[in-house]
């Protein structure tokens, strides 16, 4: 399992949940303290994070920052090129 | 059973139409009167109405061009943008003659502009923003009270004069909520019989026929000069407004809608600093109280036009006065609201230049 | 006698309801009354709020930009209107929401931590009735038995077994003013 | 010679122990058509108005007449009619069944009323399954105005707006918007004919009769495109123009029904 | 190289704008411009310009929005019923200050009307049709010659000042055929630099956006402001009329278009019979002449306006002359052109009345 | 508690030995989006500016916003925009694609705008092959004015202009416009996609990458639905609206390539 | 064969030959006369006709009224009884 | 001089060309000239008019409801015309196609065999030119040289090989007025 941790912009957080919804990991919480805006915000609550970018992709405001330890060269997941051809969408 | 409710202006007017008898609603969404339609789609529904949510307002002013035709009391409404996608269909229906109400909640433009409140859009309802010669009836409420009671009388003038009639109103009118009486009415009493809509052809008359092609100029002409005729007598027998103060004026404000409310209270600001200040607020907008104009014009030292716009009434308030006085404009635009104090000021400026003027006399 | 009042907040916070009830207080007493919504695509960020304005004279403008009382439910909204209170105003929040306070020094401030008493109460829908008590404790332009007597009008029947508690959270709010002098 | 001497028969000519097998029906005014010579306009006017007659629904029926050529319709069709703006029939023709849901409502549209400024109301009208009959007359060209690209325009074909012919990097492809109607849940029937032969007018007027008993139904729209001709537009002659549809217009407009009832 | 050549008002309309270096043409066929459309389909496309038939009216203004943002010369032309539902996209690109040509040929309204010369969109061209304060620049071409003429100066006139430009001509105008000459003319040297425009992002500047959304009331004000500020630049440089023997004139007719070529006629026949005529044509309708009819209205006896409608244009001269002298309208419908006799017999109405009252006196 | 030591952690945190394998595109400014918390629109905003910038187009591309609550997205999308009036994006576009033809050129409209008023002008863009793309956000409601029925809004589903739920009666069936798009000729490659998961999210992306690599063929028009959410107007929070997505709004509108390319 | 007949309006035709086209029996023609119209209008000129309403079908200005000796009762050609449920348009 | 024509027949027997041929002559001979096409649905019965006037002072309205000259090539136009002649004025038609002549007795009336002579030269294209010749045999606004001159300018190249033909066939037409007296 790879390490990796997120780091939130949490004045641009509005406190959805969709991020804390994908974690497979459970790491993502919101906080109880509001941000200047008045919500809840997105933080990491657990040190278990292995970088998956699950939260940051599904994230509508672009919050997530999304860092993983160094290993051999590898392309940021977010791109698409790992995505294999034949794949078709499973909705699950 | 007239109790007092509290409502949003675009309720009332929807509340209104069911009471006036109103059969079918056609419209398209639009930010700020889409209430109208949501009001119709819960209470109009449940009370027998046929309220469809068309395409667009391309397509709803031509089904209310169809309905109307088909001898039905119908409405459509929307504000600015979607009202200069029915120009078209309003020419249309204007020289079809086929009447109907058309709702225009105005907001601040050009273009996609503000949602706020706005007058921007009076050119084009009291001109005739479609093409060629045709006019609308125009009524302009000044209070949510209006924005019902003035749906009663828009079917009736519309059925009267075989017309489109529009209520042009603004934003605020259509989101605030004041207190509202329904009036008591029965469509049965006002609503004449429509020989002339298509509801098929009995043996007992000739087909029916509703048309705006006459692709012979001669008989084209006769159609416009039929229709100028009924102008004539709308401007004769339908020009309503309402003045306050104006007995002893020496200055006149001439307002309508919702600026009116606030020209009324820079009137009594006005007066408290000895201005003998008057408001002349037209309820039509076309028919347009010239005569009214003019007859103050004959006595005041000056009339200030005021208007949630660039000056547009302004116009007709000078077509009015002729150069008996002299005519000054006050505006806002893009949504914002002039305030008493704001009209007061340019108030004092008129009567400042007054004062110049007897200086230099 | 004319009050302008303000009421801001998040859409969920009953902000519009708020201001309707006591419209309907107020045209219960006979008062000349108008109350104008926030409208349009500022409230997709879930803002919203209202202008109510009370008066025993017919009103004028719906929309006006200074006002008597302003009365902000979240941070955004104090942000937003603090500088529109009329000095000498009333200037009035949820301290519960509001981390920052009002820096203005020419207002009356009333702080209430109007949610914390809600949760305490176990329901957060009365937020904003706790709210009206308080308001009304300060600036007495209804009685809060119109307010009752509105509440009937404006719930459905189907919520009528909630008036006691409104009513409890409108002496709530009154209670919390009261104390906080 | 031969056709003066039968042409003086034709006066005097015997009907003893004959009768009349076809007639103008009473439903089409007497009034001359102003189409063009050999127009399928006029043959589309005297089905429709063969079907209300022999269905017996004049008095039930009100039709709707486009801009285009057919803008007089009303001429000639003995209904109430109601003449809408340039693409809106059927939009009209929605306001119109919504008030008098029992009566018979049908438009009558060109290709380029139909399916080029009127495509929004077409579409919708259909899916919201407006009881209606909708008759689409598809000409490849805007006859009206004289000649100019329709949406079913075919390419390479010869219009005012298209010299040299229609391309498709310039104008697109031909619109197939009868096959578009016929995938929308709302639409009831859908049928592509032709008036260019005796047999076509046959399942024309078959197509129409059914399409009018559907109505009653109340199960949704009825759609009916007629593959026509517009001899002056085309620069033909009728006769030509007629074997040029069977040509060049069939492969790209299959004649046939589109969509029948599934519940019969 | 310009040599003198026999074409139909379209015709020469459509050939001056490939020579005016307009790069694309959007539009959809309407009697009686198709023509336009026509010519270009041919002539432009041979001459590298894009020419497309929009699926309508509607669509094709919406193309012209994109296409003028993105830095062409573009166009599109149509006639009263496709101009009406322009009338949204027409505010939209006022609101934006895209630069572009639309050409309205007139026929009569309303509605379907027909399709025979007419002047019935005046109000619409003018004072906007579109919803909010706008204004297109109005030019009024009274021959086959300045069908032409006007296209180049439209479009540097929209350019100069971001704003769409009007060409509002006739049925008559545009299907007549007479002599034509086209100016040398080098777009190089008229077309300005659009930095503006959406070309994509380049490192050296911030994005644009053409845009005409300003949902807060203060900025939407500052765009109408500076709009207003606009047109006032507009009213005062660009103002263009002709006179005609107005010098002496006791009464002056004003017209415009193919109108006031027959008025030019009537004027030359109340001059034999001793009526001391003169008269006035606007090449602008917005702006209007207000200046020179204020001028005129100081020293004739009677203005009489002519057109082919039912008053409109009238309108803006009763503005000018604000009473100084009395204003007669004579107007045909339908199609119908009037004939210089018709005129004349008007005139001499106006001159009847004119010396009634001095008897009276 | 144990959220507030973390929080402490997350400031002074350790990236030592970390690489950044996220973040937010410099294609997309840093302006806060105004949409609802959760709203999709702010997801496909991303993934469309991500996709620019790796593709390195960013000089190149010219966006059409709708009117919907897209209607800033000019605020938050870094490249040159033009805003179109309500359902006139596609011809927006194909104004400015026939004016840049060697830009890329894209619309991005809701339901309301492309399925609704836009109808036509939608039908006409993919018809005549525009090489653009159309980004159609598909969340069933109109978001902008307040929750109506849209022309997708599902049968039975409560909207403010569908008390009780869709009704088939009064306003016809869910449009499946991308169906209709996806059999035209003009139409190059047609996808229905999702943001409802991170997969959902890589696949759009590999959508719209593969959408702007083929305008570069000038083949046609590229059009990818997505199917959305509006947690306002459906009244849910955003979670519970992604799983509606899945239970309610696939079944209509299944996701998936509905056109690829022959010619590859 | 069927004896039938026709009958021109003459003044409503217009020349188009289409219904010439459409007789099987080749009984028609265009007259060298003109109608009013100025148009050379269509005229029986072979007493072969069997009445088969092929004429009064394709003719786009309903110039055609059609006679055949009268047989057992039979119902109008021109009403769409006598198409067969099944057929299927052919192109001929 | 100014003189107002009327040309009114088929679509296909080149009303409109004959006109736009004389406006070019006289446009050649420096004078002002207007050419107005009938245009819309009245066309789609196939008839086609167009009113040419030739001057030597600027010209007011290219459309006008009397004329000098009406040449009528089918019957319906001379039905429809007939009526619009100036008194005194000239009506010329092709005796070929009109059955029933023109009644007014006001009027220069001159009947041409236009279409028999075409098809007798082989070539009823030129039936046009044949009245044109014709006509300007008893209005000389213009001379036949400016004509064939104009027809080189309207006649497309490829087209060219028949301006001997056309020049024919307008002095047959001025032969055929003569003859007829
Ligand atoms: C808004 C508007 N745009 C354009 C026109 C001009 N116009 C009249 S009919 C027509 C198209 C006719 O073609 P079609 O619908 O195919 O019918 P057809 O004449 O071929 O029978 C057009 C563009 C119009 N009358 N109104
Ligand atoms: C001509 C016109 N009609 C109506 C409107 C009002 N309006 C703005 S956005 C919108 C629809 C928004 O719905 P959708 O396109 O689905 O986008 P969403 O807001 O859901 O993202 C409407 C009807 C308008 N601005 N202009
Ligand atoms: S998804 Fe983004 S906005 Fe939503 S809670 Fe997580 S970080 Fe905040
Ligand atoms: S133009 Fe074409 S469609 Fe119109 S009537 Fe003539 S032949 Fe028929
Ligand atoms: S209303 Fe709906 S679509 Fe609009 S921003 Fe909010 S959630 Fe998104
Ligand atoms: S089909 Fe009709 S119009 Fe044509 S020639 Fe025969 S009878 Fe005459």
């Amino acid at each position: 399992m790879a390490k990796g941790t997120v780091k939130f912009n949490i004045e641009m957080c509005k406190g959805c949940e969709l991020c804390i919804e994908a974690c497979p990991q459970e790491s993502l919480a919101l906080s109880p303290k509001l941000n200047k805006q008045g919500y809840h915000y997105a933080v990491l609550v657990k040190d278990n994070c292995t970088g998956c970018v699950n939260c940051a992709l599904v994230c509508p405001d672009a919050v997530i920052t999304v860092y993983r330890e160094k290993k051999k060269a590898k392309v940021p997941v977010a791109t698409i090129t790992n995505v294999k051809e034949d794949i078709t969408v499973t909705v699950a | 059973m007239s109790e007092i409710r509290l409502m949003k202006g675009n309720e009332a007017l929807a509340e209104a139409a069911i009471r006036a008898g109103c059969q079918a609603y056609f419209g398209y969404p639009i930010t700020p009167q889409s209430e109208i339609l949501e009001y119709l789609a819960d209470q109009g529904r449940k009370r027998g109405m046929i309220v469809l949510q068309a395409e667009s307002e391309v397509a709803s002013i031509n089904m209310v061009y169809g309905a109307a035709g088909a001898g039905a009391r119908v409405m459509t409404s929307s504000s600015s943008p979607g009202i200069s996608l029915m120009q078209e269909g309003l020419s249309y229906i204007a020289c079809a003659e086929l009447p109907c109400l058309v709702v225009n909640v105005n907001r601040g433009g050009p273009g996609l502009g503000t949602i706020q409140p706005s007058q921007g859009d009076y050119f084009q309802a009291t001109k005739g923003g479609g093409h060629g010669d045709y006019r609308l009836i125009v009524l302009a409420p000044a209070s949510v009270q209006e924005m019902a009671d003035f749906v009663f009388d828009a079917f009736d003038l519309a059925d009267r004069y075989r017309n489109p009639v529009m209520i042009l109103a603004d934003g605020a009118l259509g989101q605030m909520m004041e207190k509202v009486e329904f009036r008591d009415y029965d469509p049965k009493e006002h609503i004449p019989p429509k020989p002339w809509a298509t509801t098929g052809k009995t043996k007992d008359r000739e087909r029916n026929i509703l048309t705006s092609l006459h692709i012979q100029p001669e008989k084209m002409e006769q159609i416009n000069l039929h229709l100028q005729e009924k102008y004539r007598r709308i401007t004769e027998q339908e020009v309503r407004y309402e003045v306050v103060e104006t007995d002893d004026a020496e200055f006149v404000i001439v307002a309508y809608g919702l600026v009116a409310r606030i020209a009324h209270r820079a009137v009594e600001i006005a007066r408290e600093q000895g201005i003998r200040a008057g408001l002349l607020r037209p309820q039509t907008l076309y028919p347009f109280p010239y005569q009214k104009v003019r007859e103050l014009a004959e006595r005041v030292h000056g009339i200030l036009t005021v208007e949630m716009n660039s000056g547009q009434m302004v116009e007709d308030v000078r077509l009015g006065v002729e150069g008996r006085c002299p005519v000054e404009f006050y505006g806002r635009m893009g949504g914002i609201i002039p305030s008493p104090e704001e009209i007061v000021k340019a108030l004092e400026k008129l009567v400042g230049k007054d004062v110049r003027q007897a200086v230099e006399a | 006698m004319t009050h302008e009042l303000l009421i801001a907040g998040f859409g969920g916070q009953g902000v519009l309801s708020m201001g309707m009830v006591l419209g309907y207080a107020a045209m219960i007493e006979k008062k000349e009354i108008s109350w104008m919504p926030s409208y349009g695509p500022e409230m997709r960020g879930g803002t919203a709020n209202c202008i109510v304005i009370v008066s025993d004279k017919r009103i004028s403008s719906p929309i006006i930009t200074t006002f008597d009382t302003v009365i902000a439910l979240n941070q955004p909204s104090l942000d937003k209107f603090e500088s529109r209170v009329k000095p000498g105003g009333l200037l009035m929040y949820d301290s519960t929401n509001i981390i920052t306070p009002p820096t203005r020094t020419d207002l009356e401030i009333v702080p209430i931590p109007a949610s914390e008493e809600a949760s305490n109460m176990k329901n957060m829908k009365i937020m904003n009735m706790i709210v009206l008590g308080a308001f009304l404790e300060r600036r007495e332009i209804v009685k809060i038995e119109s307010v009752v007597e509105a509440l009937k009008k404006v719930l459905p029947e189907r919520y009528h077994h909630l008036l006691p508690l409104n009513e409890q959270a409108l002496r709530r709010g009154q209670e919390l003013v009261a104390m906080h002098v | 010679m031969a056709t003066e001497i039968l042409e003086q028969q034709m006066s005097e000519i015997n009907l003893d122990g004959m009768e009349c097998v076809y007639a103008k029906p009473d439903t089409l005014t007497d009034m001359r058509l102003h189409y063009c010579p050999g127009c399928g306009h006029g043959v589309v006017h005297r089905v429709l108005m063969e079907v209300i007659q022999e269905l017996g629904i004049q008095e039930q029926t009100i039709g709707v007449a486009p801009v285009g050529c057919s803008v007089f319709a009303y001429h000639y069709m003995n209904i109430d009619m109601q003449e809408a703006a340039h693409g809106r029939a059927s939009a009209v023709a929605t306001g119109i069944k919504r008030i008098l849901p029992d009566k018979y409502v049908f438009s009558y549209q060109g290709d380029g009323d139909l399916a080029a400024i009127g495509t929004a109301e077409t579409i919708h009208t259909v899916n919201r399954g407006e009881n209606i009959l909708i008759v689409f007359i598809n000409n490849a060209i805007y006859g009206m105005t004289g000649g100019q690209m329709a949406p079913t325009t075919l390419l390479g074909m010869e219009t005012t707006t298209t010299p040299g012919g229609r391309s498709v990097e310039i104008a697109g492809f031909p619109m197939k918007i009868t096959d578009l109607v016929a995938t929308l849940p709302g639409a009831y029937y859908v049928s592509r004919n032709s008036v260019h032969t005796p047999n076509a007018v046959r399942y024309l007027k078959k197509a129409i009769t059914k399409a009018f008993q559907y109505q009653k139904l109340k199960k949704g729209t009825c759609f009916i495109e007629v593959v026509s001709n517009c001899p002056s537009g085309w620069k033909m002659t009728p006769v030509e123009a007629n074997k040029w549809i069977e040509e060049h217009m069939f492969p790209v407009y299959p004649i046939g029904e589109l969509k029948v009832p599934k519940d019969k």
